[in-house]
């Protein structure tokens, strides 16, 4: 199709080696009813300026490489579309710090993926050593599959950190994704890590930072609504907390 | 520079690599491992696979069928003894995954779900909806944390392999985000560096599958195998190429032409099926290369649909309904509707063949070890012999698990078994070749590398695309010569050191461009047609005689790369005509009825 | 064990930026939610007003006649009705947000939020609806 | 990495804070109704609240107990959201005084409104 119409783009840039601090650069890109806010960054570095660095892989918005603030809202750059705007101001999510232009510096977030533990836990330590090959999967019904496979669609494209007021100001919490994680966990009936993961969620940077802002949930791109998993985990949480308020059961 | 120690290195944190990393780390916990990758482990492009994972489960399958379907499907290309123990391992790899936690989907009973896929006999392909590589990269990703023996360096770009008395001893990798060299040290290397889709325009692939580690192992003297054979995937959408999982014909879905015409039983796929009723190895369910073949015929034929985005035949979903494309097709969905502003509940979803996958890489045995010592590799940057001359869709996560496994544990033997390098030797041949690419870092030029991409994807596409002739392949052959003397004289403008794309993009494409001259090389070098590689010159049928056999290409200084030969392990099924719909099974009851005899 | 030697400069310089006390007034949906919470200072307000109805009633008859004039003047009508519309998007926002954190089940698929939410507002008028059907008949 | 988290003491105050917003999303529309704009605009009579009525209500045990929870938990559920909201708004009182202040506060008039109300 011709790319028969153009739109004035602003982007912020910061180089560490040359910027004191970000500034905006204006670009001016054709674009047709196709062109995504990556491809109009794309033909920025292709033919206006190179130098413009920015991530991005799949193009298709399954790999989460491409968040970035358009028109101050977290987006991923290759399912927002030009069409939809008059005009656009691209910068690197909120609430992380600026590694260089459009690229965020994610490590702290990819940390706190870690941290929550995000593999299956058994009791039985035979079950743990999975270098023996099985012969028999662990059943599980649709049923059982659907009460944590919404959570289980996260992409790690850090929108979410990017909308949360309570993670821009305490980037202690762990905040949407990563709680999510846990929480997808803990409602799979294959796993068995509450003993491992609670503490997480029971902490003050778990469950209980967060006031159910809700943004996350609207600007995640997959509908995964982290929201609703972090607000489930603080009822899984409080019950948790019962538990250990009332004297144990003779069984344990 | 930074001066990293490790026993393995794992360059890509992709499905193969990781499963390689936990493999190492399950074998031998007190090894460490590094695990190297130019993008977090979930951006790597096994996130993109839709469709899903191949292993025998039902009762009324077996091995020998799995073995039938894809030693055919690779047109007799490929080596038996690797796909017999590769689906034998299947379905222990995917249970593995099971109990890792992968969201396979599942019947009513609690048990594992599978569904059928182009190629196979009977229904084995595992599924999670249709975003299988998505979950079972993350399974895997989120399953390698808890090895305290594997340590991560995301966003680290591997530039060069360290060789030194003719062994692979460590890499050079840049620490993008600071824009400095770190060179690691490694008994053992294990390659897992994903296809090389981007050396075409269109294609399903991620951006940063740019064909590093071929390009690496290939410059450090290992040869490419069987790079002339590249998977054209027949539904991609026009324009982007964003894939339409094989999963969508497998539930179903049919394919029809301009005149609503199901095509493809002219191409001896058929006899048509009646809608709702997929039969195996029929039709829709043929393999990848005949359907992209047969879109070819029809687009020459002049009953395509013409689009804004190009020429496509029709994707029909709409039979399946709302409630089963939601269940077992939402991304397909979602994609569609993203991108082309349409709902395959109520619209057919217009596709065309586009680039999708490698089959070619750097040549492995059964034991994932190169002819490199110490390097080993993995995944879709090598050539195992499993895919020969097409792969079966579903076969290639599979295999990633497999010979993951496989690479991991032979790399921590080999590692075990070899001595100490000479640090001195490697740290000034790593030196100097920092040296050289800090060069080009500032490198003046009149050269745009953007424009000579293009230009090779483009040259890719017009001479080595689903149809072939000596001719268009030698045209692309010199136009990448021509290509490659003007990458000589790139700019760069960046200069800086942090995050510096500008950079990195340059150094990917010198290794696009080396592959994409290894396979059009490849390509004019194999004067028959198999498989994904079909010519149109006289060269247009296959020629067990001559060209029953691997190709390797091996680098030469200033000039294109020298092609050998290698045979194929053949171990019980003699190459033979490879048969679609009615007649395969009319032979296959041929078959029956001498075995009752 | 891997061992490392680094003797590289460092060339990073991760720009922070900082939140603004303001934040909330950068986005609708931002405000959206401080105006949520703060529909909890009427709360507050009202329950305090409450409470001091319950001491003035065991104060005897005439401190509550005098409470009950304040609250009923004339002059607290639209300090009322303002404490109706907050009372009225307190439960707005809370019927949206409380199925997602307490889902229903029922044979095992779970809910729509949507539609559980609207099940809240139903309860909501049938209780309004009778307190103030007994209310009215009390006398 | 972290390795030793604190359990946190929010349950307590979160399970009254939900409490008290259901109560005041449920029923507080409707007290403010007929107390404050029905009964001055004469629509029900004055009577209903008289200092006899509200006597008679108050010394039964579900009196006391709808009062209770009419007045104390959303008194709860607002104190949850000020001492949060003081936060959002960067108005950062130290933790314990802010706890002290706004939950300690609930409660006292919680324990005041059950005092009186056992006294009738
Ligand atoms: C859209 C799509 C759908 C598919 N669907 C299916 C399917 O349904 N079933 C199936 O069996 N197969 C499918 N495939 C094929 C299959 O997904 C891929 O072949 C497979 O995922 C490749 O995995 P990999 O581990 O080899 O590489 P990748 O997942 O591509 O990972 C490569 C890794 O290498 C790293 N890397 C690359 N270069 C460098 C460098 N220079 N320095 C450091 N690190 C580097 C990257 O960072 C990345 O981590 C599909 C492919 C595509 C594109
Ligand atoms: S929860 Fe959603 S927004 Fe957050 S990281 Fe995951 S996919 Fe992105
Ligand atoms: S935006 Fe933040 S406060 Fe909670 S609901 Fe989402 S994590
Ligand atoms: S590029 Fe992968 S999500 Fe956008």
């Amino acid at each position: 199709m011709a790319n028969n119409k153009s739109m004035s783009l602003s982007v912020q840039r910061y180089r560490p080696e040359l910027d004191a601090e970000p500034w905006w650069q204006e670009f001016s890109v054709p674009y047709n009813e196709d062109t995504s806010v990556l491809e109009a960054l794309q033909f920025i570095k292709d033919e206006l300026d190179s130098s413009l660095s920015f991530r991005w892989s799949c193009r298709m918005a399954i790999c989460g490489s491409c968040g970035f603030m358009v028109n101050d809202v977290p987006r991923l750059g290759c399912k927002t579309f030009l069409r939809d705007y008059s005009s656009l101001r691209i910068a690197a999510l909120d609430n992380f710090p600026i590694e260089r232009d459009l690229v965020a510096d994610i490590a702290s977030f990819v940390g706190k993926l870690e941290e929550v533990k995000p593999y299956l836990f058994r009791h039985d330590p035979k079950e743990m050593d999975t270098s023996v090959p099985v012969e028999e999967e662990y059943l599980q019904t649709p049923q059982q599959v659907s009460l944590y496979k919404q959570f289980s669609q996260c992409i790690n494209c850090g929108l979410c950190y990017a909308a949360c007021p309570q993670f821009g100001r305490n980037p202690e919490f762990l905040g949407p994704a990563a709680l999510t994680l846990a929480y997808r966990y803990l409602r799979d009936s294959r796993d068995q890590g509450e003993e491992e993961r609670m503490p997480m969620l029971n902490s003050e940077q778990g469950v209980w930072s967060c006031t159910f802002v809700g943004y996350c949930s609207e600007v995640c791109p997959k509908h995964v609504d982290p929201a609703a998993a972090i607000n489930q985990g603080k009822a899984m949480s409080a019950l948790d907390y019962v538990k250990q308020v009332l004297p144990k059961g003779g069984d344990q | 520079m930074n001066h990293i120690e490790a026993d393995v290195l794992v360059i890509g944190a992709g499905g193969g690599g990781l499963r390689a990393a936990i493999a190492i780390a399950e074998s031998a916990p007190d090894l460490s491992v590094a695990l190297i990758s130019k993008v977090y482990p979930m951006r790597s492009h096994t996130v993109a696979a839709e469709g899903g994972a191949a292993g025998v489960v039902q009762d009324h399958d077996s091995f020998e069928y799995h073995f039938n379907d894809t030693v055919s499907g690779a047109d007799w290309l490929a080596d038996q003894d690797v796909v017999e123990f590769f689906v034998e391992q299947c379905p222990k790899e995917m249970l593995r995954l099971e109990h890792w936690g992968c969201p396979w989907s599942r019947r009513e009973d609690g048990r594992i779900n599978v569904r059928a896929f182009g190629g196979m006999k009977i229904e084995r392909t595992w599924f999670a909806a249709d975003k299988t590589g998505f979950h079972i990269l993350h399974t895997l990703f989120q399953t390698s944390i808890k090895y305290p023996s594997i340590k991560r360096f995301d966003e680290y770009f591997c530039t060069d392999l360290l060789v030194d008395e003719g062994r692979v001893q460590g890499v050079l990798a840049v620490d993008i985000a600071n824009g400095t060299f770190t060179r690691f040290l490694g008994r053992s290397v294990v390659m897992a560096t994903g296809g090389a889709g981007r050396v075409y325009r269109f294609n399903t692939n991620g951006g940063i599958v740019t064909g590093d580690g071929m390009a690496l192992a290939y410059r450090a003297g290992a040869p490419l195998r069987d790079m002339e054979f590249v998977q054209y995937h027949p539904t991609g959408l026009p324009g982007t190429g964003i894939l339409m999982t094989e999963g969508c014909r497998g539930e179903g879905g049919i394919l029809t032409n301009r005149d609503g015409y199901r095509y493809l039983q002219d191409y001896e796929l058929g006899p048509e099926t009646p809608i709702g009723q997929p039969r195996n190895k029929t039709m829709e369910l043929g393999p990848r290369d005949r359907l992209s073949q047969a879109f070819w015929h029809e687009e020459q034929k002049g009953r395509v649909i013409e689009t804004s985005r190009g020429t496509a035949v029709n994707l029909d979903l709409r039979h399946l309904g709302a409630q089963k494309i939601n269940e077992r097709l939402p991304f397909i969905r979602e994609l569609a509707s993203a991108y082309l502003g349409i709902d395959p509940v109520k619209e057919p979803i217009p596709v065309r063949p586009t680039v999708h996958y490698t089959m070619g890489g750097i040549g492995t045995d059964i034991r994932a070890q190169t002819q490199l010592p110490g390097l080993y590799a993995v995944g879709e940057c090598a050539s195992s012999g499993l895919h020969g001359a097409n792969r079966l869709g579903s076969n290639s996560l599979a295999e990633l698990c497999v010979m993951g496994r496989v690479a991991g544990e032979q790399a921590a033997r080999h590692a075990r078994d070899s001595g100490a390098v000479d640090k001195a030797r490697i740290t000034a041949l790593s030196e100097a070749k920092a040296e050289r690419w800090m060069a080009l870092r500032t490198q003046k030029g009149s050269e745009n590398p953007a424009h000579i991409r293009r230009d090779l994807a483009d040259t890719m596409e017009a001479g080595v695309g689903i149809y072939r002739s000596q001719e268009g392949v030698q045209k692309t052959c010199d136009a990448i010569a021509e290509l490659k003397q003007r990458y000589e004289k790139i700019g760069l403008n960046d200069g800086s050191s942090v995050f510096n794309t500008e950079w990195l993009y340059a150094i990917e494409l010198g290794f696009l461009l080396d592959i994409g001259e290894v396979m059009s090389h490849s390509a004019l070098m194999r004067k028959e047609s198999r498989g994904s590689h079909q010519r149109l010159d006289e060269f247009n049928t296959r020629d067990d005689v001559n060209y029953l056999k691997h190709s390797l290409a091996y680098r030469q200084q200033d000039t294109g790369p020298l092609i050998k030969y290698q045979d194929v392990v053949i171990t019980k099924s003699a190459p033979a005509a490879r048969l679609y719909g009615e007649a395969a099974e009319r032979k296959e009851s041929a078959q029956e009825g001498k075995d009752g005899q | 064990m891997i061992s490392e030697h680094n003797t590289n400069a460092v060339n990073r310089r991760p720009y922070v930026r900082k939140q603004s006390a303001g934040w909330w007034l950068d986005k609708q949906y931002y405000f959206l939610y401080m105006l949520r919470e703060g529909t909890s200072l009427v709360l507050a307000v009202y329950a305090i007003m409450l409470a001091t109805g319950v001491m003035r009633l065991i104060q005897g008859p005439l401190a509550w006649q005098g409470w009950v004039e304040t609250v009923t003047s004339s002059l607290a009508i639209p300090l009322h009705l303002l404490m109706l519309v907050a009372l009225f998007y307190h439960t707005l926002t809370w019927f949206r947000l409380a199925p997602r954190i307490v889902v229903i089940r029922v044979g095992g698929k779970a809910l729509d939020p949507v539609l559980v939410e609207r099940g809240h507002w139903v309860a909501c008028v049938v209780t309004t609806l009778l307190l103030m059907l007994l209310w009215g008949g009390a006398q | 990495m972290k390795s030793n988290y604190v359990r946190s003491n929010e349950p307590i105050v979160w399970s009254l804070f939900g409490a008290g917003g259901m109560v005041a999303a449920f029923l507080l529309p409707a007290v403010v109704l007929m107390l404050g704009v029905a009964t001055p605009l004469g629509w029900v009579s004055a009577d209903v609240i008289s200092y006899h009525n509200v006597m008679l209500f108050a010394s039964s045990w579900l009196g006391k107990l709808l009062l209770m929870v009419v007045i104390c938990l959303p008194l709860y559920h607002a104190a949850h959201r000020i001492h949060h909201g003081l936060v959002d708004l960067h108005l950062h009182l130290p933790h314990t005084l802010s706890l002290l202040i706004f939950y300690g506060g609930s409660t006292l008039v919680t324990l005041a409104v059950g005092y009186w109300l056992l006294l009738i």
